[in-house]
Order: C-alpha cells, then structure tokens, then sequence
C-alpha cells in the first residue's frame, strides 16, 4: 500500500492569510504613524521610510507625566470608573438573573431597551438632561459625580451583554433550580452559586465599563468637567507631540490592563471569550 | 383515555418514603395546554417513568412536582400533605437536570455536600453521607475533580449523588441521560436503578426514549398532548395497551387484520387468543410474536424480506405481505440465520406467542 | 377527587415586578422631564406636578426644523453613516466568515482585537490620529468623508459581534459545508446561502452602526466637522428649549426606525433576539 | 490490532457506484493524533458504519472523505482516483449532518432542488428527480415548509434528499439521527436503509450509538483512540469481535473465567466450545447466551437477582455469581416471566448457545 505525499491546496490558505494580512495593516499602520510621532526627536517632515529608526526617546512622555493636572483628571476618572460600574452591576446583575432564570419571556424586551442608549443619540441624552437640569436643579450638575448616571446608561448596553451572556453560558436557569431544590435560598443561590460561577463575566463587564469611562470625552466636554480624556484633548493641543505619546501611553495601559485580567481568568479555567465578550 | 391506577406498592419495603399524589392538575402556559387533567398517585419507593414525545407534558408535571412551576388547578400532595404552594426548597426534593447542573466552581465532593451544608448538617455526618455516596457512585477517584474534568457520564452521577445526599422524600429526574452517547446511557440506566433501589427513595423519571422507561420504572405513565394514556408495569403496558398510540410507542408493532372465530381469532393465517375490543377489526403484533419461515414450494401467500437488520440477540426482518403490507419480525438464534433481502418467506404468529391485542 | 382552588405564592412576584417598575422609571422619568422642558409652552420654574398637562406645543420644534444649517448637517451624517456600514460590511462579513467557518482557532485572537476600539479610549485615536494627520498629510482631514473610516473602527466592536452572533445562530459552518459538498462556490455560498440566512443579522449591524454614527459627537467635534449631533449641540446653546424638541425628535425617529426594521424582520421569521443584539 | 478488510460486495447489483479507498491517512490537530493509519476500503454500493466513542477518529474519517480536513499522509482513492486534494465541491459526494443544515431561507423543495440547480441542471429534469424524493422520503406534504415549519425528523429527512438529489458516488452521513427522539430515531433509521439500498448509493456512517451501527450496516468499523479496531459485518463482528473493547462496545456482554477441558472450555459449570485465544483465561458470554434457572432446591452455587429490566422482546436479569461477580442475561417468553429482585439462581451457558469467545 503506497501512501503518496499529499499534495495540499495552497490558494485557498493563500487569499485567507493575505485578507488578514491587509486587515492587521489596517489596524497597525495608524499605531505606527502615531507611535513615531509621539516617541521619535525627528521633525514630522522627515517622519519617512528612511528614519524609521532615528531619535526614539521618550522624554516627551516623561515631560507629560510630570503635570500635577494630569493625575488630578486621572483620579476624577479612576473615581466616575469605579462608581458607574458600582452602579451598573448593582441595577444590571439582578435584571440579568431576574430575566433569565425567571422570566425568560420578558428578554426581548429587556435586550431592546437595554440597547436605546446606543440607539438614540447619546449626545441627545446629554444635551437634554444638562439643558434641563441646569434650569431645573442646577445643584445636581455641580459635582463632578453627576456624570456617573450618564456613563452607567451609557455602558449599560455593553453591560447587560456581557452579564446575560455569562448567565446563558453558565446554564444560570439549570443552576438556580439545582441549588433551589437541594434547600438554597436566595441570597444563597447569588453569592454561592451565580457570583462565582459567572466571575468571568462580571469582570469582563466591569471592565469593559471601565474602559470606556476612563476613554469617554463627549459628556464630560459638554457638561464641563475636567476627566482624563478631556485632559488630554486639552493638553495634546498646547503640545501635540507631548499629548499623542500620553495617549498612547494610556492605550497601551489599559489594552494590557484588560489582556492581563483575561489571562488570569482564563488559567482559572474561566474562559472570558464564552461569555460572549 | 385517561386511566388512573391507585395500585400501590405494598411490599412494605419502603415505608419511610412518600407518596406523592397528584390530583386534577392543569397548566397552561398562554394559549397551550400543557397538562389538560393529571391524575397521577405514586407509591412509596416506586419508580415511575413519564413516558411521551416531546410537547406531550412530561417536563411540566415533573417541573410542577419540583415547584418550579405552580399548576393553574389541581393539588399535589406529599403523604397526604397538600404542597402545592411550597416553594421549591422547601420541597425537600432531589433532581436530575438534562442539561449538566454542576456548579462549576465547586469539585465534585463540594457538589455533593451542598445540599447538606445550605441545611447546615453537622460535619461529621456530612463527611459521613459524602464518602458513603462517592463510593456509591463509584466516584472515589474524582471527588476533587471539576465538573469540566470530568466526562458526561461522571457529572451525571455526580448529580445524581448531590440530589440523593439530602436524603430526598422524592427523586425527580429530567433525562437524565440524553445528553449522554449511547453506551454510557444504558450503563447509567442501570446504576440509577440500582442506587434508586438500595436507597430505596421515590422516584419520577421523565424521558422521551420507551426502551430506557421499560427498562428501569416499576410502572410507566405514557403520555400524549397533556394528557395521562395509561400507566402500568412495562410488562402490563407492552402486552396489553390501552390504545394505539401507547401500543405504538413502547415497542414496535404489525397491524393486521383479524376475523372473529369461535374461542379467539384468525390472525395472520392462525389462531389466536386475544385481548382487547375489536373496534376496528385489527390485531397488533409485536415483531417477537411472529415466525417467520422460507417458503420452500409450499403453497400460500408469501411475503417478501425487504430487510434484514441485527439487533444483537435478535434479527429483525422488515417483509412485505401482500395482503398485510410491511410487516417487522424479530427472530432469534437459528432461526435468524441466513435471511437475505428478496427472500420469499411465510410469516405467521408463533403458536407460542400468546395473546395479540385487538383494536 | 376533589381539585382545591391553587393559592399562589404573590410575594416574589410583587417584588419582581417592583423592581421592573423602578426600573422603568429610571428610564421613562428623564425622558418625560425633557419631553416637557421642550414641548410645555410653561416657564421653566413652574414645570412642576400640577402643570403636567398645560401648554404642550410643537411651534419650537417646527421652528427648528426650519433652520437650513439642520438639513445640511443632516445630511452630511447620513451619508457618513451609509458609507461606514459599507466599509463595516464589506471588511467585517468576509472575517467572520472566514474565523467562524475556515479558522475558529482565530475566533478569540479576532474577537479581542475588534474589541479594542472600545477598550483604548477612542479619544486617544482621535487626538493621536488627527494631530498626525494634520502634520503628515493635511489633504485627509479636509472632507467631513475623513470620520468614515474612525465610525467603522469605533462601531467594529459591535458590528463584528452581530456579525458573529449571527452566524453562529444560523449554524453557518454547517450551511456552508452542506452548501460546497452540494457543488456550490465561495461566491455562491456567500450570495444564496449565507447573506439571505443571516439577512436579520445584517439589518441588526447595519441599524446599529447608523444609529451609532447618527449619534457620534466626540470625533466630529474634535475633527470641527459639521453633523448632525454637533449641529444639535451648537443650535442649543442658542435655544435650549428648540433644541431640546429637536434632540428628542431625532431620538424618537431612530428608535422607531430601528423598532419598525426588527418588527419587520420578526415577521418573516428572522428573529433579530436571536443574533445577539 | 488494526485489521483491513478488503472483501468487497459482489452481488453485481451496484456496479456504477464508487468503491473508497482510504490508504494510510493520518490526521493531526495540534498535539492530538485523530486518525493514526487508516486503511479503509468500501465497496460499492455498500453501508459502512463508523462506530466509536466520541474522540475516536470516526468524523475527522467522514470529514477527510467529505474534503473539509486534508490528511497530513495518507491517500483517499474513489473507483481507484486519487481524490485526497480535490475540494468537497468537485468530489460529487452527498452529505448529512448532526446538526440540522438545511438552508433557512429556502422551502423543503427549493432546499432539495439546491445541488441541481447548482450543477444547472435541466429544469424538467429538476422536476422530476424532486418529485421522485419527495416521494421517496414520504414528503410531499411538506414541500412548501420552511425548516423552521417542520420537525426535526422532516428536516432531517428533507437533508438526506438534499444529499442524494444530485445521484452523488458516495452519501456520507455524519450522526444523523443523534439530535432526535428515540421513537424517530428508530424510525428514520430504517427509512435511511432502505432509502440507501433503493438508491444503491456506496454510504459512510457514523455514529456512536452501537445499535444503529450493527442495525442499518453491510459492515461496521469500529474505531478507538484514531485507530481502526476491526471492520466486520454485524453478525462477525458480534460473534467474533477482536478485542475486548470490540465485544464491549458492540454489545453487554459478561467476563467469566474459563478453565480449559478436551475438546472445549469450562465456562460457568458448562462444557462449551470457544473461539479466540485464551490469553487471559477469561470467556466474554453475550447476555442471550445465558440460560437462568430458579435455584428450587436444588443443590449448587447460586447467583442472586439483583435487578430485573423489561427490554420488550427480552427480560434483563442483572445477577450477582459469588464466583463471577455481576453478570447479565436476557430470557426471552415463558423463561423471563416471574423473577423477582432476591431470587436464587443458576446461570449457565446455554446448550444451544454456539462458542464464546476466549480472551
């Protein structure tokens, strides 16, 4: 019995591989572009093919991060972070588990209003709400934690996916009924049974929401306060070059900061790509 | 069609275990009916199977048992204690789920004692009533592993472990087995029936698959569109159904004619004793009544093998009878041997067949 | 045999719904208090309980909707938006054919990477590209057409997992299989097979990254193009009570469009719930 | 232990279909070997099936044949062509899959029409041939359904006349009855096989599910680890299986010891004759070749009942041998009636049972 080499059809694998060539381009190039402006001593002019190489520093850098401005918006948005996902887990998680495991029927109606704030103009939501509030009760945006309801609405879509995803690829309905039968209250079925078993999805949700509050420029621009991103915005058009290398410094931190949670999730055996994120 | 049977095991042997009755429950979920008029009553450590294709109501009485669901109208009763409003874990009811239910965070030997610790039972017995079950469901070896570790058919015994560790008054399982291949399947049938019977606890199990409820109920409720066709022993149901979809059901079937004769009937080309009305003039056959012989010149009507399929101990032929249409025999040892497709062959009921049911 | 009449357990279910409610409110009170703050012909400081049901108007809406500027920057936004589900489609489709049906092995690689729009705070890309682009090559930030390529990277993430969701409910590697041992093509597959299963899933994609695009502020903004959503903030700053009209306005038609195309979608059996969105 | 069979059917009935060949295909997915060295030969017009628990290589089998995966070494012949690297859209093969893949969009007819329009076939060519399958697969009812207007069965049926529509040289059927019920399952099984033998089309299956192998196939290869355990008709394949995996899998059957004597072996106090080599001293006996007997005095070394299963056709008695440990038999008619768990018994090798197999 011969066994031939085998002869394996290139062409097809080629066209694949060249697709995702050219999309991986379109996603590193501007990186690229943007890197060499930030990080490189060399006038933008000459920023060409042959200087790829010349003057990377990073004392621009060195020189943004020394602004006492930036860590006073920095923790503003650490702050508005950590309260709007406080928020949304405490208001989503329930509606999720509620939805799921005991009222199945009300989850397209659910999935559709959870989605409105991504659906109607945010900038709507903004305008509205500040143009009211500010002849209504113009105590309420004085502080700069009044932005925490408009990130909450505004993450809540992303939010709700990720958690009713994390239910359904956790079997939430099968659990819920398992640990009723064998005697389980409640509270007990929530923090023994659903917490831990969704824990992936709970921090793929926060984080998520977290990445976009600490990115977020629109409200905080319109209603006036000073966070991170308008900071930035502020600061990159005193000093461009200054202000792109902060930004991709920021970039970078967060990419990694999310790369490192899903890793360590992951080792746990909890896989963050199930939760449908 | 509905046939209540009140018989109940009286053999004494469990009479710490509940009986559970169910009475004139009905549930709609909007416009379908799901159960029309449940009559059902359960003997202490009976193993009773809900029997019927999808839709049919099985999973809703079993959910309205369990108290996940709460009947539009009707009583279920515990021993004679009406619970039809307790809520779920208040039940004190043990259950299976199809779908794998094991918490995932937990291993196998903290699956197992959960019920125990939410009851708050004392260590020593939990660690007690754990080992004794690991060893029951010969579970020794992965009790620190992880449900996704483990394979089908362990975090099905694994479940089936947690439910019975509360020492349940009732048993509810929900296909336990269907997500399983087809040899782990009928390996566990067995062991749940074996464990079933050395704990000796009530219990109600709910599948679509005839050959797994004959194999392991004391009695099989079949059921059909919400509602109860019958419920019998698998051996009272197989030889004497109570209709034409119950017979169809719970095993292969021939349907031919019968002619009334003195003292029984004429099936087939001969005669037999029968049970049942004949309403419609038919008898129903099971494959294993019929004998099948070659047609070696002799004269008569023939039929032809169109089929021939084996099925382990036995051979099935599928023919077709010119005057019967197709017909399934089931033959065994030599008598199986060397049938081909296109044989010519004489099929009659065995004399030794016993009754055939009419129609 | 008597049959007892059933006694429901009402206490969870009152708890349940209580929560819905409150959920509701959180919702329908802001937009209620916009709605009046712009169709109440009632000064501002007496908008209160007892004068729920006096002066309702349009005039300030009709008004707005005279204004020439808003057609103008109306339509800019929709072109914008047309072109970025094109773009969206036409990159999109072809990878999540390709990870789901031909390298599933990839599915996380690429589902992490289109995540990341919203991961890295899109600010950064803005300031970072736009400060390069301004230096490098002027000619690109010229036409308002320049956000085209920002809106299909910013609504990526979302269009990708519809995507995603899509196929994956359709089963389409099996489609796909079923479809070549039949004899049919790549192109064939894609045409008769694939685009007319998931039909539902790319009206879902296409809506969202609309209404996303319609609804943008930041990058056309910081870029000083003129669209819809920075056309509504400038004319609001004149006249907060017509803007506000026109906001809520524009607001109510997306979500209606958006309803109507899933209500559409339903009734030929293409359940949009189903897609993930 | 891998054994290759090359016979051939030579009934003559088929000679236009394709006879396979797959000659020392190797296939690997990262670090995990799914397929070894397979050799394979199917005749024309002959059903082999696939048999083995999941991770054994069989669908990694179906799908090199079907073009989807390429073998890493190895060739895959039809009718003696080397068709290893033509892609599954020139090889003319028909497929089924587990999951339900008829295309949404598209009516019953339009689904089944798909693979001729494709090939732009004639259009009243197109008619016809559809028309004669729904026909065939007892359709005509539902040609204007849309998938999701039909049952799992129907869609499952509409597939196979999908895959047959465009007369392919070979039908390859991967599982397709796993995501149905019990009672459809059997059925549609049947309905595949004679389907398969009208159209006389050369087919694969694959399955996990021992009794629809050994039920619908000229011969079955059971598969193990990416290896080919032994590929036989049914009948060989249970009478003579080549390793103990083999006669497990295939079938219950029991471990006893077996003590050599002239002219035959020992087994359970009887004289038998044996096949196989005894390597291990052990005889696997099928649970039908067992004859039990109420243990009425007489004097002896007595089993125990532990377990009565009503299968139907045959009773299961579950017995535990103070010698042997647990064993299985299935009685058939007047033998099963009236045994009760608690039973004393004696279980021997029947007379007429034929030769066990020796390990």
């Amino acid at each position: 019995m011969s066994a031939p080499a085998v002869r394996r059809s290139r062409g097809g694998a080629v066209a694949r591989w060249t697709f995702l060539g050219l999309l991986a381009l379109f996603f590193v190039v501007p990186q690229l572009a943007m890197a060499r402006f930030a990080f490189q001593n060399v006038p933008v002019v000459m920023l060409d093919s042959s200087t790829v190489l010349q003057g990377w520093s990073a004392h621009r850098l060195i020189e943004a991060l020394a602004e006492p401005e930036l860590w006073v918006s920095a923790r503003t948005s650490v702050v508005l972070a950590a309260l709007a996902i406080a928020l949304n887990l405490a208001l989503l998680m329930p509606l999720a588990v509620l939805v799921e495991v005991y009222r199945p029927r009300l989850r397209p109606l659910v999935t559709a209003v959870t989605l409105l704030p991504w659906v109607v103009p945010p900038i709507a939501l903004v305008v509205g709400v500040a143009a009211t509030f500010r002849q209504v009760a113009p105590w309420f945006l004085a502080s700069p934690l009044s932005l925490v309801p408009f990130y909450a609405l505004w993450a809540m879509p992303f939010t709700y996916r990720a958690l009713d995803a994390g239910l359904r690829a956790v079997n939430a309905r099968t659990l819920v009924e398992a640990a009723r039968s064998l005697g389980a209250s409640l509270p007990t079925v929530l923090v023994r049974v659903l917490a831990p078993a969704m824990s992936a999805a709970i921090v793929a949700s926060a984080g998520l929401t977290g990445a976009l509050v600490l990115g977020e420029f629109a409200f905080a621009s319109l209603l006036l306060k000073n966070t991170l991103p308008t900071y930035l915005v502020n600061y990159q058009r005193g000093a461009p070059q200054a202000g792109m290398a902060l930004a991709l410094t920021v970039m970078v931190f967060t990419a990694v900061g999310m790369a490192g949670v899903v890793h360590l999730l992951r080792r746990r055996g909890l896989g963050v790509s199930t939760v449908g994120v | 069609m509905t046939r209540t049977s009140t018989n109940q095991r009286t053999d004494g042997q469990h009479n710490d275990m509940a009986t559970i009755e169910m009475i004139g429950v009905r549930k709609e979920f909007g416009a379908t009916v799901a159960l029309a008029d449940l009559h059902l009553s359960i003997g202490s450590g009976e193993l009773v199977c809900l029997l019927g294709p999808s839709g049919c109501g099985k999973t809703t009485a079993l959910r309205l048992l369990a108290g996940f669901e709460t009947p539009d109208a009707g009583a279920i009763l515990v021993d004679g204690d009406d619970i039809t409003t307790v809520p779920p874990r208040r039940r004190g009811f043990g259950m299976v789920f199809q779908e794998y239910s094991l918490f995932p965070n937990l291993t196998a030997r903290q699956n197992i004692e959960f019920g125990l610790k939410v009851r708050r039972a004392g260590k020593a017995e939990t660690a007690a009533t754990v080992e004794r079950l690991l060893t029951m469901t010969r579970l020794e070896k992965h009790a620190s592993k992880f449900p996704h570790q483990m394979s089908g058919g362990q975090k099905q015994r694994v479940a089936l472990a947690r439910a019975i560790a509360t020492q349940p008054r009732l048993l509810l399982l929900d296909e336990p087995l269907s997500a399983l291949d087809a040899q782990v399947r009928e390996h566990l049938r067995e062991e749940i029936r074996r464990l079933q019977q050395q704990v000796g606890v009530t219990t109600v199990f709910v599948t679509h698959d005839q050959h797994e409820a004959m194999a392991v109920a004391d009695r099989v409720a079949v059921m059909r569109d919400g509602v109860l066709e019958q419920i019998d022993p698998p051996r009272t149901l197989y030889s004497r159904p109570a209709s034409a979809f119950v017979a169809g059901f719970v095993g292969t079937v021939n349907r031919v004619g019968a002619r009334p004769e003195p003292d029984g009937w004429r099936v087939l080309g001969a005669h037999v004793p029968a049970v049942g009305e004949a309403v419609t003039g038919t008898a129903v056959v099971r494959p294993e009544q019929l004998a099948v012989q070659r047609a070696n010149g002799t004269p008569g009507v023939f039929a032809t093998v169109t089929g021939v399929s084996f099925l382990g101990a036995l051979t099935r032929l599928t023919l077709d009878h010119p005057d019967e249409g197709p017909l399934v025999a089931d033959l065994i040892g030599p008598e199986a041997d060397g049938w081909e497709v296109g044989d010519r062959a004489i099929a009659r009921v065995r004399a030794d067949a016993g009754s055939v049911v009419l129609q």
